[in-house]
Order: structure tokens, then C-alpha cells, then sequence
């Protein structure tokens, strides 16, 4: 079944060179794939990056600690709240600096709203890759919705600039906790209406079940993480193993695959929503009153010394290593982009299967050019 | 033996085809948008504006250079005189470039007079890149839209 | 959505002709000064301040290759004293720590130091026995870390030892996360932790590519996130944020002048 | 003279003008029913800026392509290049030669009506008569060949022809592998197609596609009852034949980008397109006259459905294509679509068996009970 390029090099068959991108209606930016076919079958993938590299990195050195913020939302754009969160955290971690609670609840809020809309655009992305086109405006619609929150909240869309070193740049304004509430109440109808087109749907199993398996254990050696290790059985979530900002506080579960093909990470993205869900359910019910702005210096001057600090993010691990030599502009910002790291493994997943397929394995990988590249 | 059932007469098709049928004769979600226009939050940030004194008609500006300090682009441009009179700084020029903005609203945050503020006019187009940079006059003047056609704003 | 909670009327100050703002303006506008390129002759602190005083104000960690040497331009930058009301973060040696110590028999003098800050431990090890120490982190079950989350560098230019690598290690068995560094000078090879962690190939390719630091036993080393003929490394301290490889920009994208 | 002129060359002229000007508005309007009604599917309105709810759209978008450069690729074979969009669009038109829109005397009463009119041809009320008597001229079809289902199958296959010289002839890799696909999946549908039909020819037994919806008539009965496991199959393969979702490997624009008509641009692509949806209404028409009685309204012959009698059939067949069409475009709004091993596995392992098997059991219950 499986062909090697050695295999049919002796058979004398033509191998064919394929250029998938960077300009391709389904490589999700400006991803490269450079495929050698043999029909249709896929013998060998390179991907080659860096079309949308912009040096955040080195941005980040030459601009305090502050103004480096938004940029972050420009790594991961569709997540970018969650961007944001996580280098924040770590910013307050070295500065030592208090989160009033409300914050810190209304932070967690957003992050996840966060991670239910970069699911949804992951939905619906997915899902017209492999040919569901409807499927695409209704996630829009849900994910509009959020937007429309996010644009109330933080006076953005999509570049966001969540959050400020030391909590909030204001506190939730009139009526949005009603509009949140009308949302989450909705959503799992409209969840349920994504199932009614896909999860039991012959030609939507037929393109997912047993696509890009990986095992749980070699899901960690490629470093992968977030949905996709999820996906392949190990329950390991950041926000369980180490956490942060306060998730301890919130009850939610990690829902895990079985087979670790492009099915299970469909269902556990789906079942993550609901999880998300949850987690806002229960910041609205508890949401503390008080400020939403700790004391926080003008100038944000950690001491000299580094932090590591890791967010599971909608696409997996988002950690951002923050070194200081004690100035005002970070002596280096390392990001550890999840899906930079979880990319690699596309020419592994990808090997032995069909073309088509190529397309659903870098849909379930839910990578994002931008944080690929930064 | 009911999975089989399901799989002949296509249960799992026809339930996507029903909701489908359900949805082509709802209300539509879309704005048309040039026709109808977004209403937008009131934080969010779209077009920076500096603003007068709603009485006096005199710039709020106090010309501290603290929005240009804290852009991470440096776009702003504060220009300032000391009057000689009364020891204040004076404001002689501000410019904008809006076409580097990331609009990440730090400048209207740290501004102590509440002169600089991104407002809600989001239709920043224009034909040619000098004409992103702002200067004072169109700062406080608001955008002059490029029309396209007839003039759908009206 | 919520109709807003502001007006966006602009604000009447108190008293515009009063010198209140001004007097204010100076006040804040001289702390939340960060930015180096604008560091103006007025501001109240001398930028003629003596370098060492942010020396002083690190506790020195003898082993530790932290930072202070690294930035010369901006340990010239005065550090606010009255930020310090708190106690002062700062590296702490790592004591009774049995990660350490059996480190340290195994590897005596390759283990440089134990240190950890905001309680993320952090061994340094000496690039020779780098590889090795790798391993037996991965492989021993005591500490069976089995996910890289990180590999990076650090430029400290100036340094003899100039860069320092980074790892950020995690155990899912034990849940501890861990920091591994070792310096290496300019010419030196890093040994490519690839065969124990494949997920360390596009980490240390895009080390390859920011840093110019080369990995011995990398079986695809080339740059990742720039062009393949494109000249000099970004991250490196010594490269201009500005600066950009010309020659590749004439050639691929035909643009005669580029911004300085 | 002018008695066999008009019944021989003049009528079927006019007709064959009418039926082409005809199809290409209800192609173009088409179009446009497509983005309307997938629009409303997914919530939103579709294309509204072109006259009142975008009425106007198919005629700009005509004019778009008419108006747009003729890109013909530096390394492409020029003359297959130039000649394959016409090799696929001739063939989906020409299966509207025969296809009968109406009964044989639909233009009965219309032509000696009309041919009173015209004062210069002289005519006699007897000739008139004789020319409305004549079925040449008076059907509601160009021409009634016996052998029309297999007329429109060979016609129907030569239309990949376009689609795999285009994909060859653009010199470029999506296009070829859109190609190969398409033929392998023509190919292989087009054999369970055929079986899937050949069980309604036993019931007809007639080629004839006049005759099939005749036959309908006396047995009063569609033959969609008759033989349902065929009309499924037909269906199925329809969809797979005018490459419509879920079967639109060849031109699967998120995995080759455009398949064969990736290179073509402006009047060219224009039209491939043109082409895909003649098949769609081709492939709708047959479907209709083999299935669902062409011109016959519900339950043929039973009296307590007459009423509808007032309907005229043209428009019944009109009616019964639109609802077939709003299906294929139903199903697109609704279906991811098939990998390409998927479809020829689904072609193979069971249409075709299933085809088969209907085609066997329906012959064994004809011997066995007629």
C-alpha cells in the first residue's frame, strides 16, 4: 500500500513534484507544501515557511515591555487574546505584580471565548477544505458573535490588545454580560447543528477516520500538543498540568481521542467548545466585583532573571520566554509557537496518503501562517 | 442491522439535507455592508481624531510627547514651542501616520487630556500613501472618506 | 451589542490654562520613559549614570552567565530605585535538589551550575556533555522527560562564550518543567538533540536561521524562516533591527532603494 | 414544396434557435438560482448589487467574461487549448436534439394558429393542417431518433473529451490531475449509468425517449415506482457525471485549485462553465423523461388528477427539470465532498453491482409475470 521513493524509483515510475501553495486556496495562508506524487499518492512532503516572517522576535527586543503587546496579536491572529494572556502572564510573573481577581476571572473569560472562536474558524476552514461549504458561514456566524464581544470589550476585533500588565484597559462595559450569556445559551444548539452537517455524516467520516493517525506517544516526541495530542489519547491539558491565572478555580474536563486520526481531533475540537463553554458558564455566575487594574508601575522593569511561562492555547502549548536584564525592553521574547512545532509533523502524517488528504491533514493540524512564521 | 438501514436510505444525508432546507428560508445573518452600515462598540478603535475643546475651540493637546513616547510604531509626530508668555508648551504640529497603525489604542490610554482618541470611523481608504499620514488640521477635521460611486453614505 | 458605556465626547480638562497639566505632564512623562531611542537630555535622571549600578542591584550569581555582561548598551540605562519597595526577584542557588545532585554524579564537571528564578529551576551544563545529559534526562525513569517544549538561544554579545542555549524540558510522568542552558562560543557546534526529540528539528533549524549557531548531527540543517541565500542572522545582538540583506532584495524582489 | 420545407428545415430551425437561446438564458439564470440559493442556505443573500436582488448578475458576469483577456499559457498547446472549452460545450447542447420538452403534438394548435399569419407562403387551412398533423414539426421536441438514450449517452461521453484535452493541453500539474480524475471518474459512472438506465429501457422497451414518456402514460405510472433502485443509482451517477459536489473531484478547488480549467481564463473558462451547467440541465432533463414522466403531470390517466390538465406538459417537464436542479444545488450546500479512491471504490464496489443486480432482477420479473 505504502510506496517509498525508493520503491518506485526502481519501478521506473515518474515521480511527480507538485507545488501546493504558497498560494492554494486550502494551505491556510501562505503555507508551501512542496509534494512528490506518485498519482496521487503522496511519496514525500517539504514545507517550506517563512513567507509571512516578520521578526516579532526581534521586534520584541527593541520595544519595552509594554508596546510589545500588540504585536503578539499579530503571531497568532485568530487567537489573539490568547496570544496576549500568555505573555502577559509571564510578564506579571517577574514583575510580581497582583491581578485584581475580576480580572483575572474576565481574562479567562475572554481567553476561552478566544478558544471557542478560533475553533470555530478552525471548524470552518476544515470543513471547506474537504468540500462542506456551508458548514463555513455558519461558524462565521457563531464566530461574529464573539467578535462582536470582543469588539465591545476590548475595542477590537480581531487584533484585539486584550489585556494591560496588571489586568484589564477597562472594565466590562453596559450589557455584555447578558450578550455573553445569550451566546453561551445558544451555542451548543449551534454546535449541534455543525454535527447534524458532519459527525455522522458518511462522506465527512469517510475523509476523516483513519487520516493522519498518530499515536499518543509519538505525538509527544513531535513536542505536539493542545488538540492534537488530545486527539490522540493523552489527556494532558496546560491548563490542568500547570495551571495558571487562576483555571484551578474552574471545572472543566480534557476531552481526549482514541484513534488519534483527524476524526478524533474533529470531536475533541467540537467537545472543547463545549468545555470552553463551561468555563465561561461559571466566570459569569461567580464573577467577583472589584477593580479590573492591579497596581502596576508606568514603566514595567522586571528584574534581571527569566520566566517561562506556557498557556494552552487554542492550538496547543503557547509559551512565551521572557529573559530581562533588568531594563525596560526584554533582553530576548522567545514564543514557542504550538503550531510552528506541530507543523513538522505534517510530513510524517501526510506520507502513504492521497492528495486529498494532504489537504484534511494540514486542516486538522489548525495551523496559523502567522504564528508559524511570526 | 439499523446502522445498515441508516446507511441505504442515506438517514445521515438527509438529516444535513433538512437542515439546510430549514436555513434557506430564514432570516439571512448578513449586513450589506456599504448600503448598511456596522454599528460599532463605542471603545472600538478606528480613526484617530484629535480633539478641541467643545467650548473654547482650542486644541486639548498639551503637546507632553507622551503618545509618541509609548507608540510602538513611532508614528506619532509631536511638534511643540514654548510660549514665551506664559512658560507652556504650545502645540505647532502633530501628524499621524495611519497607514502603520496597528490601532492598538496605547496612545489615547496614556494621553492625560483625552486629545488624541481612536474613534469609530474605520473607513480608512485612501488612493495614495501620502495621504495616510495625517496632519493636524485632518486629525482634528476627521476623515474625508473616498467616495467610490455614488455615494452610498448618504 | 451594548450600546457604549463612554461617551466619545472629548473631555473638558479642568483648566486648560492653569499650569495643573503641565506640572502633571512632567511628572509622568519623565517615568513611563522607556524607550531607549528617545532618551532626551531632560529627562531628570542623567543618562550618564554609572553602568554598574544595575550590576549592583543583581545579586551576582557567580555561576550563573546572566545577563548583566550581555546588553552593554543598556546596562547604561539608570534603574529606577524606588521600583525595588518589594523584595527584589533574583536567581536563588538550588539546594537539596535531587535532580541536581544526580547530575552531579553523574556528569561531575559538566554540570556548571543549579540555579532556579521564580521557582523554574535552571542547569547550566557544559555543551560537551550536553547530548549526554539530554539523554539521560529523556531516558532515566526518574525523570523521564519526555516533551521538549522549547529549544532556543541567547546572543550575549560580547561574551567569550557569546551564545547560550536554551531548553525548556517537561516531564508529563512527574510534571516538572526544567530549564537546561549551556554557553557555547561562536565557533563551537551544538550537539542536535534531533534523535532524542524529533520535534527539536524545525526548533533548531529556526536557531540555525536566527542565530547562525550550528548543529552537529542535524540531518537537514538549513535556514527555515528566511530565503536560503539570504546573509546574516536576525537575533543576533549585532544585527540592526533595520538591517536588511540588500543584495538579496536587489536580486529577488527588484527593489533598487530600500529604507535605511 | 413549402409543405416539406417547413415541416423538414424551416420549423426545426426555428425550434433548434429557440431551444439554444432558450438554454443558454435558463444556463445563465441558472448561475445564478446556484449562488441565490446557496447563499440563503448558508444565511446570507447572495448577489444583490446587479439589478433588483441581483437579477442582472448572470448578464454582467457574461459580460465580465466576454470582456476579460484570453490567457492562452506560454507552454500550452495552443490549438487543444483553444478547441477544448467548444469540444465540451457542443456535446451537452447537442443532447437537447433530442430531448422532447412536450408531447408530439405540443405545437399543434400553435402552428396552424401561427401559419395563417403569414400571408406570403399561401397556404391552404388543409396543408396547415397537414403540417400541424405532421410530428416533425409539431412536437415538442427537435427530432424523435429511436435510438435517443443511446444517442444521448455516446453524445454525453464525448464532453470529457473537452474536459481531459484541456487539463492535458494546459502544460500544468492541477489541471493534468484534474483531468485524470475526471476521466476516471466518468468513466466508471458513466458504466453504472448506463446500467442503471437500461433497467427502465426493459420496462419501456423502447430507445426511444417520445416513446419511453409515452409509455409512462399507458401504464400510468412514472417510472421512478417502477423502478426506484435505478432512479436512486441514475441519480447518484448524474451527480458524478456533471461533477457536482459531492462528486466534484475535477475541479475540486480546495485540493487542485480549479482542476482542468485551472489556466483557462475569460471566455474560455467561461465556457467549461457553461458547459457543467448544460450537463446539470442534461443530465436533469433525461432523468425527468426516463423517471418522472417528461410532460405527464402526477398519476397520468387517473381521472381525479385531471384538473391539473390545464397545465400545459412544457411547463410540467419545466418544472420537474428546476426541481431536479434544485437538488444537485441542495446538495451542494450540504455535502463535504468524496476523496478520489473513495468515489471509484463507491463507482465500482457498489453502484455498479447495484446496477446490475437491478438491471437482472428487473429482467427476471419481466419474463417471469409479462
Amino acid at each position: 500500500m505504502k510506496t517509498t521513493v525508493e520503491e518506485s524509483t526502481v519501478l521506473d515510475a515518474k515521480v511527480l513534484e507538485l507545488n501546493m501553495g504558497p498560494q492554494h486556496p486550502s494551505t491556510h495562508g501562505v503555507l508551501r507544501v512542496k509534494l512528490k506524487l506518485d498519482g496521487e499518492r503522496v511519496l514525500d512532503a517539504e514545507c517550506i515557511i517563512g513567507y509571512l516572517h516578520r521578526g516579532v522576535e526581534k521586534i520584541s527586543e527593541n520595544r519595552s515591555y509594554i508596546k510589545c503587546v500588540p504585536y503578539y496579536d499579530r503571531t497568532d491572529y485568530i487567537a489573539a487574546v490568547s496570544n496576549v494572556y500568555g505573555y502577559l502572564l509571564g510578564v506579571e510573573a517577574m514583575m510580581q505584580i497582583e491581578v485584581p481577581k475580576r480580572a483575572q476571572y474576565i481574562r479567562i473569560m475572554m481567553t476561552e471565548f478566544s478558544r471557542i472562536s478560533s475553533h470555530l474558524l478552525w471548524l470552518a476552514t476544515h470543513a471547506i477544505d474537504i468540500g462542506a461549504m456551508t458548514v463555513f458561514l455558519y461558524c462565521f456566524r457563531e464566530r461574529e458573535e464573539i467578535l462582536k464581544l470582543f469588539e465591545a470589550l476590548f475595542g477590537a476585533r480581531l487584533t484585539t490588545h486584550a489585556f494591560r500588565v496588571g489586568g484589564l484597559w477597562k472594565d466590562l462595559p453596559a450589557g455584555f454580560e447578558e450578550a455573553a450569556r445569550k451566546f453561551i445559551d445558544e451555542f451548543p444548539e449551534r454546535v449541534d447543528e455543525y454535527e447534524q452537517l458532519l459527525t455522522k455524516n458518511r462522506i465527512w467520516m469517510a475523509r476523516t477516520q483513519g487520516i493522519g493517525v498518530i499515536s499518543g506517544k509519538e505525538a509527544i516526541e513531535w513536542g505536539l500538543t493542545g488538540p492534537v495530542l488530545r486527539g490522540s489519547g493523552m489527556k494532558h491539558d496546560v491548563r490542568k498540568d500547570r495551571p495558571y491565572g487562576g483555571y484551578e478555580e474552574f471545572d472543566f474536563d480534557v476531552p481526549v481521542g482514541e484513534n488519534g486520526d483527524t476524526y478524533d481531533r474533529y470531536l475533541v475540537r467540537l467537545e472543547e467548545m463545549h468545555q470552553s463553554r463551561r468555563i465561561i458558564q461559571q466566570v459569569l455566575d461567580r464573577l467577583p466585583d472589584g477593580p479590573v487594574r492591579g497596581k502596576a508601575p508606568k514603566i514595567v522593569k522586571p528584574p534581571v532573571g527569566e520566566y517561562y511561562s506556557g498557556i494552552d492555547g487554542p492550538r496547543g502549548e503557547l509559551g512565551y520566554y521572557i529573559v530581562s536584564d533588568g531594563s525596560a525592553q526584554p533582553f530576548r521574547v522567545r514564543i514557542r509557537p504550538p503550531t510552528f512545532i506541530s507543523l513538522q509533523v505534517l510530513r510524517r502524517l501526510v506520507r502513504g496518503h492521497l492528495m486529498a488528504d494532504v489537504i484534511a491533514i494540514i486542516g486538522t493540524l489548525d495551523i496559523v501562517l502567522g504564528e508559524v512564521d511570526r | 442491522m439499523m446502522d445498515f438501514l441508516r446507511r441505504i436510505f442515506f438517514v445521515d444525508i438527509l438529516k444535513g439535507l433538512a437542515l439546510t432546507f430549514r436555513y434557506t428560508y430564514r432570516k439571512v445573518y448578513t449586513e450589506q455592508y456599504p448600503l448598511e452600515k456596522p454599528k460599532l462598540a463605542g471603545r472600538y478603535r478606528g480613526a484617530p481624531r484629535l480633539n478641541n475643546d467643545p467650548v473654547t475651540g482650542e486644541t486639548l493637546c498639551i503637546a507632553c510627547d507622551l503618545c509618541a513616547e509609548i507608540c510602538p510604531e513611532d508614528l506619532i509626530v509631536v511638534g511643540s514651542q514654548r510660549d514665551p508668555e506664559s512658560r507652556k508648551k504650545v502645540l505647532t504640529h502633530y501628524t499621524f501616520d495611519t497607514s502603520r497603525c496597528l490601532f492598538c489604542g496605547l496612545c489615547q490610554e496614556v494621553c492625560p487630556t483625552n486629545a488624541i482618541e481612536l474613534t469609530q470611523d474605520f473607513e480608512l481608504a485612501a488612493y495614495d500613501r501620502r495621504s495616510m499620514v495625517w496632519d493636524r488640521k485632518q486629525l482634528e477635521k476627521g476623515w474625508d472618506r473616498i467616495h467610490f460611486g455614488k455615494d452610498y453614505h448618504k | 451589542m451594548s450600546e457604549e458605556d463612554e461617551p466619545k465626547q472629548p473631555q473638558k480638562p479642568e483648566s486648560p490654562e492653569a499650569p495643573a497639566p503641565e506640572a502633571e505632564e512632567k511628572e509622568t512623562a519623565a517615568p513611563s520613559e522607556p524607550s531607549p531611542e528617545s532618551a532626551a537630555p531632560e529627562k531628570p535622571e542623567s543618562p550618564e549614570a554609572p553602568g554598574p549600578e544595575a550590576g549592583e542591584k543583581e545579586t551576582p550569581a557567580p555561576s550563573e552567565p546572566s545577563p548583566k555582561s550581555a546588553a552593554p548598551k543598556k546596562a547604561a540605562k539608570p534603574a529606577p530605585p524606588k521600583a525595588a519597595k518589594k523584595k527584589v526577584l533574583s536567581y536563588e542557588d538550588l539546594e537539596e535538589d535531587t535532580l541536581l545532585q544526580k547530575l552531579k554524579e553523574k556528569f561531575s564537571e559538566g554540570i556548571v551550575s543549579g540555579q532556579s528564578f521564580l521557582k523554574q529551576p535552571t542547569y547550566t551544563v557544559s555543551v560537551d556533555c550536553l547530548y549526554d545529559v539530554m539523554i539521560e534526562l529523556k531516558d532515566s525513569p526518574d525523570w523521564d522527560f519526555d516533551y521538549l517544549i522549547d529549544l532556543t538561544a541567547l546572543d550575549y554579545l560580547g561574551d567569550e562564550q557569546r551564545f547560550c542555549m536554551v531548553y525548556h524540558l517537561y516531564s508529563y510522568k512527574h510534571d516538572r518543567l526544567i530549564r537546561i542552558k549551556a554557553r557555547i562560543s561562536e565557533e563551537e557546534a551544538v550537539p542536535s538533540v534531533t534523535s532524542i526529540w524529533k520535534t527539536a528539528n524545525w526548533m533548531e533549524r529556526e536557531v540555525y536561521d536566527m542565530f547562525g549557531i550550528d548543529f552537529s548531527g542535524h540531518d537537514d540543517l538549513k535556514r527555515i524562516l528566511l530565503p536560503d541565500d539570504w546573509h546574516g542572522h536576525p537575533l543576533r545582538k549585532d544585527y540592526d533591527i533595520k538591517l536588511q540583506d540588500q543584495a538579496w532584495i536587489k536580486k529577488h524582489l527588484n527593489i533598487i532603494k530600500t529604507p535605511a | 414544396m413549402i409543405e416539406i420545407l417547413l415541416i423538414y428545415a424551416i420549423i426545426p430551425l426555428i425550434k433548434i434557435a429557440v431551444i439554444v437561446l432558450f438554454l443558454s438564458g435558463a444556463i445563465a439564470y441558472l448561475t445564478l438560482l446556484e449562488r441565490k440559493l446557496i447563499a440563503h442556505i448558508q444565511v446570507r443573500l447572495g448577489p444583490m448589487r446587479v439589478g433588483w436582488h441581483g437579477l442582472l448578475q448572470p448578464i454582467a458576469d457574461g459580460l465580465k467574461f466576454l470582456l476579460k483577456e484570453d490567457i492562452v499559457p506560454a507552454k500550452a498547446d495552443a490549438l487543444i487549448f483553444t478547441i477544448a472549452p467548444a469540444i465540451s460545450l457542443l456535446p451537452a447542447f447537442l443532447v437537447f436534439a433530442v430531448v422532447p420538452f412536450g408531447p408530439p403534438d405540443m405545437l399543434k394548435d400553435f402552428l396552424s394558429w401561427i401559419l395563417g399569419w403569414f400571408p406570403f407562403l399561401n397556404l391552404d387551412p388543409e396543408t396547415i393542417a397537414r403540417i400541424a398533423e405532421n410530428s416533425i414539426a409539431s412536437g415538442g421536441y427537435v427530432t424523435d431518433i429511436n435510438i435517443a438514450v443511446l444517442f444521448v449517452l455516446s453524445v454525453s461521453s464525448v464532453g470529457i473529451l473537452g474536459i481531459i484535452l484541456g487539463g492535458w493541453a494546459s502544460n500544468s500539474k492541477f489541471p493534468l490531475l484534474g483531468a485524470l480524475r475526471s476521466s476516471a471518474q466518468m468513466v466508471s459512472y458513466e458504466v453504472a449509468l448506463g446500467f442503471a438506465i437500461i433497467g427502465v429501457l426493459l420496462v419501456a422497451g423502447s430507445l426511444s425517449l417520445v416513446e419511453i414518456v409515452q409509455n409512462q402514460q399507458q401504464e400510468q405510472i412514472w417510472y421512478v415506482f417502477v423502478q426506484p433502485v435505478a432512479f436512486v443509482l441514475f441519480f447518484i451517477c448524474g451527480l458524478a457525471e456533471t461533477n457536482r459536489l459531492p462528486f466534484d473531484l475535477p475541479e475540486a478547488e480546495t485540493e487542485l485549485v480549479g482542476g482542468f480549467h485551472t489556466e483557462y481564463s475569460g471566455f474560455r473558462f467561461s465556457l467549461f462553465f457553461l458547459a457543467e451547467y448544460a450537463n446539470m440541465i442534461a443530465v436533469s432533463a433525461i432523468g425527468v423523461i426516463l423517471f418522472l414522466g417528461g410532460w405527464l403531470r402526477p398519476f397520468p390517466n387517473s381521472d381525479w388528477l385531471s384538473f391539473l390538465d390545464f397545465i400545459p406538459g412544457v411547463l410540467w417537464f419545466l418544472g420537474k427539470v428546476f426541481m431536479f436542479l434544485y437538488i444537485f444545488i441542495w446538495l451542494r450546500g450540504t455535502l463535504p465532498r468524496f476523496r478520489f479512491d473513495q468515489l471509484m471504490q463507491y463507482g465500482w464496489k457498489i453502484f455498479l453491482p447495484v446496477a446490475l443486480g437491478n438491471v437482472v432482477v428487473t429482467a427476471a420479473v419481466l419474463l417471469a409475470f409479462l
